[in-house]
């Protein structure tokens, strides 16, 4: 049992490189059961290969991660998932021949051969909860974008993670899901709120900079596959290199193309 | 001694070939991603149209500018059928599949399931370890290489290539930037159509003609170009003269059957402990 | 905008589906008839399509001939013969379903087997299942020996035929070390086994072994194996295109002029061997391609034989094809010896087959132009045929004959006893 | 697939005994060849709906199938060589088929899209190579017959159909499960699947068991109802014909494969009666016609019309 103030996620010397190709320098970085963290940083910085990497879903080059003292470095996706760590994805990634009932029960479900009545319920709770009860019965192939991003959020939580690993949840999204999807991990980030999904820690990437020092605990900024800095919001704000980066943001979200994100 | 030599002599004279007809392939599925399980059909009919110049038209060197042009023109019509569903790797087998049962069939519909020979063009052998070996095979050897490399040149040193190439790395950029890439995708399939013809009338003579002959040929041909990596031409070449070497000579020191199983169990092996060969092209074309 | 005068209730829909449904299974039914006066039907298996589609055209060209014959004459016992075919699709699991077809929904009685061992093989259960007499035409050993059964007679000879009356004509008279080419499949294998156990047990020795798979393409691998220094012979055992492409890099190769080249009688059935490298081949047939290669005294009743089928004495029909001349005379010779057999023991439809297999059991066969392949007769321990074989080869284009090999000639030890 | 996963229970009751009952009397309006030919439509469309559970609901197009039905139909061979009964013996089929598909997932398991489609027909291939090499086994390219005394055409018709509604109830009852979803979601996004913390590996293994044992017990019914196996059984044709039935009828559905199956063998046997080998033809161009114009098959169409009546009547 993970209590709040205990290191939930310990990571050490973690790289990755493709083909030569640099995609994350030894980066050293923890987290503590009840805590938030945001990860900013240019496109390509590697921000997505980090959470991947956390997640399991690509193998890593050198480096050690650790989570709820037990280390998971070596583990596939499927494993890291079944100890609690749940990964969304940066682009909305549904089923979507399936509907949205079905999509969350998917996740839910807990038994192989019975449809149990808890899973069912859990799948209610979920829905209301990111607003789409009234979609149910939908196929999520016909949902808008910010509601699959909606679906999205749902699945990842009906895993019953204690660490959410969420890329860039609000980005492409539009106000309104945005606002859903920020209300919950802000709640959900609550300590007395948590006890409901047992979730214990949340990582998320993003680039708006309000979303960013609204409510996370801590901030790290990468920039070509290293981690600059790691620090409470006001401390990274003032770090030089952050400076020039939120004043040419601008700049960096008119470069096309993400290099970390298909490789 | 001798057997051995032959083998290898042999082998890279009919992989050459091979290479030829995978490269067909490789141009359609490694550049565009797209299987075209109807390439063996298409040699099948580039053989026939063989089969038919030198019946009909009296003059068999007429099919190697027939053989190409007319099956690059089907190769065209199977992409314009498949428009719909390009983007679907396992839709475009299934239709692939479908065009080649057809074409299968209406061969047996047109030409009867006899077997049909075309003699071949030179009458003159040279002595090869003690054997005769036709000049023709040279020939064919030679025209292959040369189409090869004309194919790698323009594959990786012309824009057409860098297009080709380009619309398959990032479709919707390569639209967005200016590249017609359903044009281009139609130019792979006639591409594709071209050198499948082509390959049918240069082996026409050397091998006995029937209906069957294309997908026979398929599974070796695709078990080539993803061994020797998508797009990649010269790895295909030296992937099928490998394999023609191997084959030769499993079947000339084994028994048949079992050289054949043994050919293919280990192409399926290095299939299946090296599935990254694939790699990138795979999961992109397996993502939601 | 919706007229719900002419919409569809879903109720009335489905009604209207499931009782044209139906109808429609109930009209394709076709009742199976039983009583005497009525026609006589027979069936033939044919491959009409698929890898043995030449032999099954002449097959069904044969079996026609007979009936038409038959018909104008006045029927069998006063009574009418009606031909019904089906194509195998030259596949054993096709061709066994096409059995029962013939069967049970075009009502035959008799059935005409296939060109297809598998096929044979394959229908066997279907003619003891449904008690109905069958005449295969595949060549298959085992079909008259460890699988066959009392319905089952084949009035051609087996793979161990062949070998029987090959192995002793190619000792004496081409060599006694052979190489055998065969298909690695059954047929090759089985009749590899028949010919070279024979051989050995004669004092001949096979000196290479070459097994070659069905749909080769490049045969200079295997070719590369013989050794002409050690061999006299190089026997042939394939069938269609693998004979064609192995008889064209034997050329190729220069083999054909260091040694005797020998066929089994797939290599060159139904093919055209009018190129160089088919040139000098000897091969054994059941019956010859060219009217002249008959025996003088059938010569005229096979002009009048084959002009009712519709081949020229080149052996070639009105398109040009060419003949499977070693088999398609038994669908017209079935059809003869079942008028002779039913006219003798005074069958009727539906009744007991008993007399009739009695009848069949240990029939001698005269030549005549019921029976234009020659005399033969039916052994009645395991109801395997013998017939004249004859040997010839290539010359200038054209299969000569050289030499015919009397019934006796091919008579093996039986391996069953029905 | 919409419509068999929006029916209820008691909807679907109904039907299947509407179903039942019609299959139940039919041979009593059919021919002695027609109840053949529906006997053999039913072994078919039980291999049909085993490729369907592995391409239909898990997205893995294999070209491997015919390896089960080939094993399959050589277990019941042997088993009653060696002496054992019906019964038994088709479980032996389905286990020994199904053990087969552990094997063969296990060995491809990590391999997709187009090359999945070429691993499982060089498998197949190798299988039949194998299967010709030893004749010794398998009697070759020529076969064996099965000793065993035939039955009436109506015991095997009901016998087939006792087992085809089994393994339709199965089927049903699989895809509804939680497992069925899972291979759904498999089929849908494979990515997705696996960061939800489903092991790809082993539900694809586990759907090549099922989907073998079933395959094996579509051979097993086959060897028995026809009488004879061969090397033939092996040939990746085979898979094929499992693929087109499923494509035509309508993959991802239970009923489907059955539909495809059933279409195609009364297709066949009318086109090879009247035209003969323009078949080949019929089927190919049918099976680009699916592809293009309506992917989810025969089905997909029927489904797609009822709901324009519930649409109309509505309205």
């Amino acid at each position: 049992m993970i209590r709040v103030g205990e290191t939930l996620l310990e990571v050490r010397g973690l790289s990755k490189r493709y083909d030569g190709f640099r995609a994350l320098e030894e980066v050293d970085l923890s987290l503590q059961a009840g805590h938030v963290k945001g990860i900013m940083g240019p496109n390509g910085a590697g921000k997505s290969t980090l959470l991947r990497l956390l997640a399991g879903e690509i193998e890593v080059t050198s480096g050690s991660v650790v989570f709820a003292g037990r280390a998971v470095t070596e583990l596939s996706v499927d494993r890291t998932s079944n100890l609690g760590i749940s990964y969304m994805p940066q682009r909305p990634s549904v089923f979507p021949a399936l509907t949205v009932e079905e999509n969350v029960r998917g996740a839910a479900q807990t038994s192989l051969i019975l449809n149990r009545t808890d899973d069912e319920s859990s799948v209610k709770t979920l829905l209301d909860l990111v607003g789409l009860g009234e979609r149910a019965g939908v196929r999520a192939v016909e949902l808008p974008f910010g509601e699959k991003r909606l679906l999205d959020l749902a699945m990842a939580l009906a895993t019953r993670p204690r660490l959410l690993l969420a890329d860039e949840p609000t980005a492409g999204v539009d106000r309104g899901s945005a606002e859903t999807i920020l209300g919950l991990l802000r709640d959900l980030s609550l300590p007395d709120s948590r006890g409901d999904f047992g979730l214990k820690g949340l990582i998320f990437t993003e680039h708006d900079r309000e979303i960013l020092f609204d409510f996370p605990d801590e901030i790290g900024f990468l920039h070509a596959g290293e981690l600059i800095v790691e620090d409470v919001p006001e401390q990274v704000k003032s770090h030089e290199l952050v400076r020039n980066y939120l004043a040419n943001q601008r700049v960096f979200e008119d470069f096309k193309g993400d290099v970390g994100k298909d490789a | 001694m001798s057997k051995l030599a032959f083998g290898l002599l042999n082998g890279v004279v009919w992989g050459t070939v091979l290479a030829l007809l995978s490269s067909g392939l490789n141009v359609v599925f490694g550049l565009m991603g797209t299987v075209n399980v109807a390439h063996g059909s298409l040699y099948m009919f580039g053989a026939y149209l063989a089969w038919i110049c030198f019946s009909f038209l009296d003059s068999f060197w007429l099919s190697l500018i027939v053989s190409p042009l007319a099956v690059g023109l089907v190769g065209v019509s199977i992409g314009f059928l498949l428009k719909p569903v390009r983007k679907d790797p396992i839709l475009t087998v299934l239709g692939t599949f479908g065009i080649t049962i057809l074409l299968q069939g209406s061969t047996l519909v047109l030409w009867g399931g006899t077997p049909r020979r075309v003699p071949l063009p030179f009458d003159s052998t040279f002595s090869l370890f003690g054997t005769g070996y036709s000049f023709y095979r040279i020939f064919v050897a030679l025209v292959s290489g040369l189409v090869l490399y004309c194919l790698w040149f323009l594959v990786e040193r012309t824009k057409f290539g860098l297009r080709l190439r380009a619309s398959r790395e990032d479709p919707e950029l390569s639209s967005a930037i200016g590249i017609p890439v359903f044009n281009l995708f139609l130019l792979g399939f006639a591409l594709g159509g071209a050198l499948a013809g082509l390959s049918g009338a240069l082996i026409a003579p050397l091998v006995s003609l029937t209906p069957e002959m294309g997908l026979r040929i398929f599974a070796i041909v695709f078990l080539i170009v993803i061994i020797g990596g998508l797009g990649k031409i010269w790895r295909s070449v030296v992937v099928a003269i490998y394999f023609a070497v191997f084959r030769g000579l499993a079947s000339i020191f084994l028994d048949s059957t079992k050289g054949l199983i043994l050919t293919f169990s280990l192409a399926l092996l290095v299939v299946l402990v090296n599935p990254s060969i694939l790699g990138r092209s795979s999961a992109n074309a397996n993502g939601s | 905008m919706k007229d719900s005068g002419t919409k569809l209730t879903r109720r009335s829909l489905l009604k209207g589906v499931m009782s044209g449904g139906l109808s429609l299974l109930a009209g394709g039914f076709n009742s199976f008839r039983g009583y005497s006066n009525s026609p006589i039907t027979i069936g033939l298996q044919a491959e009409l399509t698929g890898g043995l589609a030449t032999y099954g055209y002449w097959h069904l060209k044969s079996a026609r001939a007979a009936v038409k014959r038959i018909n104008a004459e006045g029927g069998i016992d006063g009574r009418k013969v009606r031909l019904v075919h089906e194509d195998t699709e030259t596949d054993p699991i096709t061709g066994s379903r096409k059995m029962k077809r013939l069967i049970l929904k075009k009502g035959a009685e008799l059935v005409i087997g296939s060109q297809h061992s598998g096929v044979c093989l394959a229908s066997l259960p279907v003619s003891r299942r449904f008690s109905v007499p069958y005449f295969p035409i595949g060549e298959a050993t085992e079909i008259t020996g460890s699988e066959g059964h009392e319905y089952v007679f084949r009035l051609n000879c087996s793979v161990e035929a062949h070998a029987e009356a090959g192995y002793r004509w190619i000792m004496e008279n081409l060599g006694t070390s052979w190489t055998v080419v065969y298909a690695d499949y059954a047929m090759g294998q089985s009749a590899l086994e028949e010919w070279g156990s024979r051989l050995e047990t004669r004092g001949g020795r096979i000196v290479g072994k070459i097994a070659v798979p069905q749909g080769t393409d490049d045969f200079g691998p295997y070719l590369q194996k013989v050794d002409p220094e050690q061999s006299d012979v190089l026997v042939i055992i394939l069938y269609g295109p693998d004979a064609l492409a192995c008889l064209r890099r034997s050329a190729e190769m220069g083999l054909s002029d260091e040694l005797a080249l020998f066929g089994n009688t797939g290599s060159v059935e139904a093919l055209d061997i009018d190129f160089s490298g088919a040139e000098g081949l000897w091969s054994i047939t059941n019956y010859p391609r060219r009217l002249e290669g008959t025996p003088d005294e059938l010569m005229d009743v096979n002009r009048d034989f084959r002009d009712m089928v519709g081949i020229n004495p080149g052996g070639r029909g009105q398109k040009g094809r060419i003949v499977d001349a070693s088999h398609f005379w038994v669908p017209w010779e079935v059809v003869n010896l079942l008028k002779e057999a039913i006219e003798a023991v005074g069958w009727e439809v539906n009744r007991d087959y008993s007399r009739l297999i009695e009848y069949l059991e240990g029939a001698d066969i005269p030549g005549s132009l019921d029976y234009p392949q020659g005399d033969k007769f039916i052994r009645d321990v395991d109801h395997q045929g013998f017939h004249s074989q004859y040997i010839q080869r290539v010359d200038g284009g054209k299969l000569e004959i050289e030499t015919e090999l009397p019934p006796e000639y091919s008579e093996y030890e039986p391996n069953a006893d029905l | 697939m919409q419509m068999e996963a929006s029916w209820n229970l008691g909807k679907l009751l109904t039907v299947f005994v509407v179903v039942l009952t019609v299959f139940g009397v039919l041979p009593l309006f059919l021919g002695r060849f027609q109840v053949v030919l529906v006997t053999e439509a039913l072994i078919l469309g039980v291999y049909a709906l085993s490729f369907d559970l592995i391409f239909g609901y898990a997205g893995m197009l294999s070209f491997g199938q015919s390896i089960f039905f080939g094993v399959g139909a050589y277990t019941i061979l042997y088993s009653f060589k060696g002496g054992l009964g019906l019964a038994v013996s088709l479980l032996l089929a389905v286990f020994v088929a199904g053990f087969f598909g552990l094997l063969v997932g296990g060995a491809i398991v990590r391999i997709k899209g187009a090359k999945f489609f070429l691993v499982t027909l060089v498998g197949s291939i190798l299988f039949y190579l194998l299967a010709l090499d030893n004749r010794w086994l398998t009697g070759g390219s020529d076969g064996m017959v099965v000793p065993t005394v035939f039955p009436g055409l109506a015991e095997n018709y009901y016998l087939v159909l006792g087992v085809s509604v089994t393994a339709i109830l199965f089927a049903l009852i699989l895809v509804r499960s939680p497992l069925g979803l899972v291979l759904k979601m498999i089929r849908d996004n494979e990515r997705r699947a696996g960061l939800l913390g489903y092991s790809l590996k082993k539900y694809k293994v586990i759907t090549f068991t099922i989907g073998g044992g079933i395959a094996g017990l579509a051979g097993g019914l086959y060897a028995y109802t026809s009488g004879f196996v061969s090397a033939g059984f092996f040939h990746w044709t085979r898979s094929a014909d499992a693929v087109v039935w499923t494509i035509l009828g309508g993959a991802g559905t239970v009923v489907g494969p059955f539909l495809g199956a059933a279409l195609l063998t009364v297709v066949s046997d009318i086109l090879s009666a009247v035209v003969g080998n323009i078949y080949p033809v019929v089927v190919g161009a049918l099976l680009v016609l699916a592809v293009v114009v309506f992917p989810r098959g025969v089905f997909g169409l029927l489904e797609g019309t009822i709901r324009n009546w519930k649409g109309d009547s509505g309205g």
